[in-house]
């Protein structure tokens, strides 16, 4: 027992004393943000360039200046993806520095967890592209924003895609169409807009689910080569992409018709397939890779150049590190937004960011501002549209990149809208949330 | 019937490559009486050293040839995994002979943590390639027999013959040679082998030595199919009802087990699966192994149990 | 000199049955409980609570389970996870398919289901031991795994296959705040370990321990195998599926079968291993040291590095957690297979004698 | 010799045959035990009489053979059955339990004897301590009549081998037994400690009326103790009959002589 006092009090004592030295002496206003990162376990490939391209772009964020003079700081914590860690470096991190701005887990599963979190503490749950779909609606998920793009939306986009390819949503009759997914509250996501949009156009859809961490595929290829879909659409995390790539090749399914989620076309996913992986298509979540853009010169110059950047140079511009580097401009945007109204220069609190991120209006003028013209569309969130922009495109590999090959699509609201609403009905039902109103959303 | 054989091969094919991870379970066991939980971090960590030499090698030396570059990255990954395979035994089993079944599992999987770490902090944790020239792509068979034919996987085909090899020249090591055959005599009985003057320890440093070279051909072939990353070390838990099926004493057990359990678990997930949601494999996989237990407690090839008072 | 027997004599049996039969012992064990009660909550802040302390009960609690199993009845599991699983998910549906359930019963009740599941698979310890123990047990724990990811009904249907309980309550005390939190859990703690201390003193424990010292010997005098077995994995999956039900209600709030997944099984194991196999106190050192470690080392890693100019990645700092984690299990296995429980005891014995070491 | 009345026979073996693999260890043994007599079983090594006590006891099935205990007839034993029917036994090779104490251990041999259920043991306070106090004071008193109450609360394994000998008969007769199986009692032992053994065996035989099988390798100490001999020699009965008898049967002679003992 006294052991275990002793334990508790010498981590007390190192909390304090690593508080002491990261804060810096000068006097300008700070803001902190929480970072929950994963760079080991099975899906440290895809978390380290996430997290790199998020904290390059704090960094340069600095290096311009910071938001109106105040600076960003932040402190990393390893989640390995796991959710109970994620929690606990939650935990640890939210009172920091006068409370953390923002939190932006990258994993379905933590996102569940600080979901409940959340609103106590009044510390919004930035989930750029991934997280609950139904937490689009902001009334009833007040402190959740799925920003840019939610599963729902992204697997939409996809059918809309293949309708496309086929030359109409009535050509997709009879067509078969195979999910391939991580069996996980991230792979199940999907499922329930694809089974709506199976209904209102009558394709057949097939669940094949594969375990963590998705090494062993062999038995749901061979299922694939036996009902022969149309289309694969692959909703992986980590080697089980890779592997899913590989397992097509050997079983000769034509990648030119899988599609992956965004979160499955990515570098780290078809590297060390190459040429094997050549024609499999993925969803853009608005950005592909972006090795030209203007924002990608500018980390080079301002931060690696001098040997201030985070990770390897080769990384900066790639597709994961542009998800990251997207995700952490948009709570620095929210923070400039909420700083417009709550005082600039000033420091803002949890409260205050979710003002700035539910009223987040990122123009054409202010991307290209940014050096982010051509990655991505304009963004546009309101108090009960947490999204902002349903905007997605297919990008494809062709052995050495990535390249883009479809126009836009726009998630269909008249699918996604009824779907969100039910489903945070229920939720609010479920845990006795009074959703807010439009007056509620003017405070 | 075409997709029935296609599973029944694949399921045999992906049984060759358990059984090669089970391999390394059930040489350390025979020797030493150790269930090495460690076999799985041992591939990765093999797989690890020998997917970063070669990248390495080539950047060292400044020479193009990859073929030479994966020879020299053999060569240093054996010699990691010998030291490593000495480091085990000095730091770890030497203090723990004779110990219960249950503590040395345990003492494994510490050592398996340990592995994990130190691989991971020398080698990093990023996805690796493994380039050994494996063919990728499917051939047909029997096209005239079965329409669409029959689909062999070129790879896994080659996996399987370098693993029948593997094993044949195991077997001889066994049979024919000086050390085999004191290994063979450790394993029957500890003491009399002490007392006729086979020195344990040595003994066990080449068992984990052979160990180590088997999960480093076990970690070539997985990591050429599935890329080198962390994931690689939880192939052990796909091995592990392989032995217990095979019986833990037993190299031709550990193939034959290999094999059942690969044709089981294929055939459940394609057949059953469906009807159950899907997913199924790695616990059936268990269970099959399991059910088999119940039955047959020392495995299919496994030396009988016997009690005394 | 202060720690002394000398001149404490028992005058009964009843004296010397006592779960701590040495008054200063007792008094320490009342002390430090209620300072659990009333101190701590005065004393810490709220990251402590939930960051540490509430994990640190809860994972006590299932360390416990664990300990009652492989340490006193010498039946080896990996699949301690899958237990804690099947009390979550058994209690989450008790709490939202019965009306008017009161959270604590259907906490309760969770323990209930995960014990007889507990029950059906420990079965195969009565042909098989050891590793091939090991082995049916992550069986069990692979089985459970996919049946809540794939079984709808467990989770009520969700989309995600996650589920959620808002803030329980306990005859009108909403459990909300980390204080509560914590003491809710405390209370529960307290409550297991005193009857697993009951059962260990009595003819329960000693059975157990029995079978685990020589299970031959153990049938010779009347102690049937079957009985005592499978009690064991009984009583232990109650904890178990206890601690699960808290951990998913007290301390995620909303939980995946991820949460129980064979890492937490590895986890309990080493808990009980560096904490003490055999020993009620070393499962509190144990779950103690497994949920400080990361904590302290994400702390002092970087400082300490800093202090030699070097910058200290998050993911170097998880590789030597696992190496530490690895090499103290090792090292514990090696030197002291009782674990903390037994070097505190050491400590404690010298204690007694000083400063007299004879 | 003293004032004990042997009585009936109490446990018949009828033409036990037992093997393992292809290994006979048994081959068609008959004797009987009567009531509060001691009985010994002796022979050279690899004889057959730990397999014999074995067999009384359920540890091993006999392929054939018919144990008549107090008039039932049991194919076989098993070892909870014996246990219930008030057999208890010490093994050749000290089988305590190490990781428990002197007092632990012999509280397990009257696990048979107490009723509590989980539930009232886990609350403790009531039956289950009521009970718990009942069977020390049993207890206490198996401790001083073999003399052990200076190492109680000793773990078994730290005790010299003697006094493991000792704690391993206490355990066995905390169940009270009618019949006491004692599988080489004093192997091990120097001549104080036997002489110690010799006196609590023909105690526990005189005060409690007990029944005593007894496997032996000192001739002396089996001669002067035992009412009835049988000797077995490679899992045949050579012998049977008093001590007397015995000494005189030319096969028993030549088979110790044959065997160097």
């Amino acid at each position: 027992m006294k052991l275990r006092k002793l334990a508790a009090a010498a981590s007390l004592v190192a909390i304090g004393l690593s508080g002491a030295l990261t804060t810096p002496a000068f006097a300008a206003e700070e803001q902190f943000f929480p970072l929950l990162v994963y760079r080991t376990g099975a899906y440290a490939p895809n978390g380290v360039p996430w997290a790199n391209g998020f904290l390059d772009y704090l960094k340069l964020t600095n290096a311009r200046g910071g938001v109106n003079g105040v600076k960003m700081i932040w402190e990393e914590c390893e989640t390995g993806y796991a959710t109970d860690r994620g929690v606990e470096c939650y935990e640890r991190l939210k009172g920091k520095h006068g409370g953390g701005t923002a939190v932006q887990p990258l994993s379905t599963g933590i996102t569940f967890a600080l979901t409940e979190k959340a609103p106590v503490d009044k510390i919004p749950v930035i989930t750029a592209g991934y997280g609950r779909s139904e937490s689009q609606n902001g009334a009833v998920f007040g402190w959740n924003f799925p920003l840019v793009g939610t599963y729902w939306m992204g697997a939409d986009v996809l059918v809309q895609h293949i309708a496309k390819k086929e030359g109409g949503f009535d050509k997709l009759k009879g067509k078969k169409v195979a999910l391939v997914y991580h069996d996980s509250p991230y792979g199940k996501e999907p499922i329930a807009l694809l089974q709506e949009r199976a209904k209102m156009h009558g394709f057949d859809l097939s669940l094949l689910p594969v375990a963590h961490p998705g090494v062993e595929q062999k038995a749901t290829w061979l299922q694939i080569r036996q009902n022969k879909p149309d289309y694969v659409f692959l909703w992986g995390w980590g080697v089980m992409n890779s592997t899913a790539l590989k397992e097509a090749q050997a079983t000769g399914y034509p990648r030119e018709k899988m599609y992956g989620v965004w979160w499955a076309g990515a570098e780290p996913d078809v590297k060390d397939v190459g040429d094997g992986a050549k024609g499999y298509n993925a969803l853009a979540m608005q950005h592909g890779a972006e090795p030209d853009s203007k924002v990608v010169k500018e980390i080079l110059e301002k931060l690696h150049a001098k040997g201030q950047g985070t990770g390897p140079k080769e990384e900066v511009g790639q597709v994961l590190y542009m998800r990251g580097l997207i995700s952490s401009m948009l709570q620095v945007e929210a923070v400039r937004v909420a700083q417009g109204r709550y005082g600039k220069g000033k420091r803002i609190t949890g409260e205050q960011m979710r003002w700035g991120l539910e009223n987040l209006d990122l123009d054409q003028k202010a991307l290209d501002g940014m050096g982010l013209g051509g990655v991505m569309r304009p963004v546009k969130t309101s108090c009960l549209d947490h999204m902002g922009s349903a905007w997605a495109r297919i990008h494809t590999w062709d052995g050495k990149k990535w390249n883009f090959t479809s126009d836009w699509y726009q998630g269909d609201e008249k699918v996604l809208r009824p779907m969100v609403m039910l489903a945070s009905a229920k939720y609010a039902e479920e845990k006795k949330i009074k959703p807010r109103t439009p007056e509620d959303c003017k405070k | 019937m075409a997709f029935f054989l296609e599973t029944l091969l694949g399921g045999l094919m992906s049984g060759m490559l358990y059984s090669l991870v089970a391999l390394g379970f059930v040489l350390i066991f025979k020797a030493s009486g150790v269930f090495n939980f460690a076999q799985g971090a041992m591939v990765l960590f093999a797989a690890l050293a020998m997917a970063r030499f070669s990248e390495w090698i080539p950047d060292w030396l400044g020479m193009e040839n990859l073929f030479v570059a994966n020879l020299l990255a053999f060569a240093v990954a054996v010699v990691v995994m010998f030291v490593v395979a000495w480091l085990i035994e000095r730091l770890a089993l030497r203090y723990l002979v004779n110990q219960e079944g249950a503590t040395l599992l345990m003492a494994t999987l510490g050592i398996a943590y340990v592995l994990d770490g130190i691989g991971q902090t020398i080698f990093g944790s990023d996805i690796y390639k493994i380039d050994v020239g494996m063919p990728k792509d499917p051939v047909m068979m029997l096209e005239s027999v079965f329409e669409g034919g029959i689909l062999i996987n070129k790879e896994d085909f080659i996996a399987a013959l370098i693993a029948a090899l593997l094993v044949i020249s195991l077997s001889i090591f066994f049979q024919k040679t000086a050390t085999g055959r004191a290994l063979r005599a450790v394993a029957d009985d500890h003491q009399a082998a002490q007392s006729i003057g086979i020195p344990l320890d040595r003994i066990w440093v080449i068992v984990w030595c052979v160990a180590g070279i088997t999960a480093l051909v076990a970690g070539i072939i997985w990591g050429s199919k599935l890329g080198v990353q962390f994931s690689l070390s939880t192939i052990a838990l796909r091995a592990l009802p392989v032995v217990i099926l095979g019986g833990l004493t037993s190299v031709p057990g550990a193939i034959i087990g290999g094999l059942i359990i690969g044709v089981g678990e294929k055939l459940s997930e394609v057949y059953l699966g469906p009807y159950v949601g899907g997913g199924i494999e790695i616990w059936f996989a268990y269970m099959l192994a399991l059910v088999f237990l119940l039955f047959r407690p020392q495995g299919l090839f496994g030396e009988k149990i016997i009690d005394r008072v | 000199m202060f720690y002394r027997e000398n001149g404490q004599f028992k005058t009964s049996y009843k004296a010397d049955q006592q779960a701590f039969a040495i008054p200063q012992d007792r008094w320490a064990i009342y002390a430090i409980v209620a300072f659990a009660f009333i101190g701590v909550p005065l004393l810490v802040d709220e990251y402590m609570f939930r960051a540490i302390l509430v994990p640190f009960l809860i994972l006590s609690l299932a360390a416990l389970g664990v300990n009652i199993l492989v340490g006193y009845c010498g039946q080896i599991t990996l699949g301690a996870g899958a237990s804690m699983a099947v009390g979550a998910y058994a209690a989450y549906n008790f709490l939202i398919r019965v009306d008017g359930m009161p959270a604590l019963a259907a906490i309760l009740l969770g323990g209930l289901v995960a014990a007889a599941a507990g029950i059906v698979f420990g079965a195969p310890s009565l042909r098989v031991r050891g590793l091939y123990l090991a082995v049916a047990t992550l069986a069990a724990q692979f089985f459970w795994d996919w049946a809540f990811l794939r079984i709808k009904w467990f989770t009520n249907n969700a989309s995600s296959g996650s589920v959620s309980v808002a803030d329980i309550s306990l005859f009108g005390w909403t459990i909300s705040t980390p204080t509560d939190k914590y003491l809710f859990s405390l209370g529960i703690l307290v409550v297991f370990a005193v009857m697993a201390k009951n059962l260990l003193r009595g003819n329960m424990g000693r059975q157990w321990m029995a079978i685990r010292d020589m299970d031959v010997a153990a049938t010779v005098i009347g102690i049937r195998p079957m009985y005592s077995k499978l009690t064991a994995f009984a009583v232990s999956s109650f904890y178990l599926g206890v601690a699960g039900a808290l951990w998913g209600f007290v301390n995620l709030g909303s939980w995946e079968p991820a949460a129980f997944s064979i890492d937490r099984s590895l986890q309990l194991l080493f808990m009980v291993i560096i904490g003490g196999m055999g020993a009620i106190s070393g499962s509190f050192f144990g779950a103690a040291f497994i949920v400080i470690l990361p904590i302290f080392l994400n702390q002092m890693l970087p400082l300490v590095g800093s202090l030699f100019g070097l910058e200290v990645s998050t993911a170097l700092v998880s590789h030597v957690e696992v190496i530490i984690f690895g090499s103290l299990i090792v090292f514990f296995l090696i030197v002291e297979p009782h674990g903390i429980a037994r070097l505190w005891a050491t400590g404690r014995e010298k204690l007694r004698l000083w400063p007299f070491p004879h | 010799m003293n004032g004990r009345k042997i009585g009936e026979v109490i446990l018949d073996l009828k033409n036990i045959s037992l093997s393992f693999g292809g290994v006979k260890a048994l081959t068609d043994i008959s004797f009987d035990v009567r009531e509060h007599e001691i009985r010994a079983i002796i022979g050279p090594n690899g004889a057959g009489k730990s397999s014999m006590l074995n067999v009384i006891n359920g540890v091993y099935r006999p392929q054939q053979g018919d144990i008549i205990l107090r008039g039932e007839h049991h194919a076989n034993m098993d070892s909870y059955g014996a246990a219930k029917a008030g057999l208890a036994r010490t093994f050749q090779n000290i089988a305590l339990f190490k990781g428990m104490s002197v007092l632990d251990n012999i509280m397990t041999g009257r696990n048979l004897k107490m009723k509590a259920n989980m539930l009232q043991q886990a609350i403790w306070f009531g039956a289950a301590q009521r009970e718990e106090l009942e069977h020390r004071a049993k207890v206490e008193e198996i401790i001083d009549f073999l003399e052990i109450q200076h190492i109680r609360k000793t773990p078994v394994g730290r005790l010299p081998y003697g006094l493991q000998k000792r704690v391993d008969l206490a355990r066995a007769l905390a169940m009270e037994p009618q019949i006491l199986l004692l599988d080489e009692p004093m192997a091990g032992m120097n001549v104080e400690e036997k002489q110690d053994m010799c006196r609590f065996i023909l105690d526990v035989n005189d005060q409690f009326g007990t029944t005593v099988v007894l496997i032996e390798h000192d001739m002396g100490v089996v001669m002067d103790i035992s009412d009835r001999v049988v000797v077995l020699d490679y899992g045949k009965k050579i012998g049977d009959g008093t001590p007397d008898e015995v000494r005189a049967n030319p096969d028993v002679i030549s088979a110790y002589l044959g065997a160097s003992h």
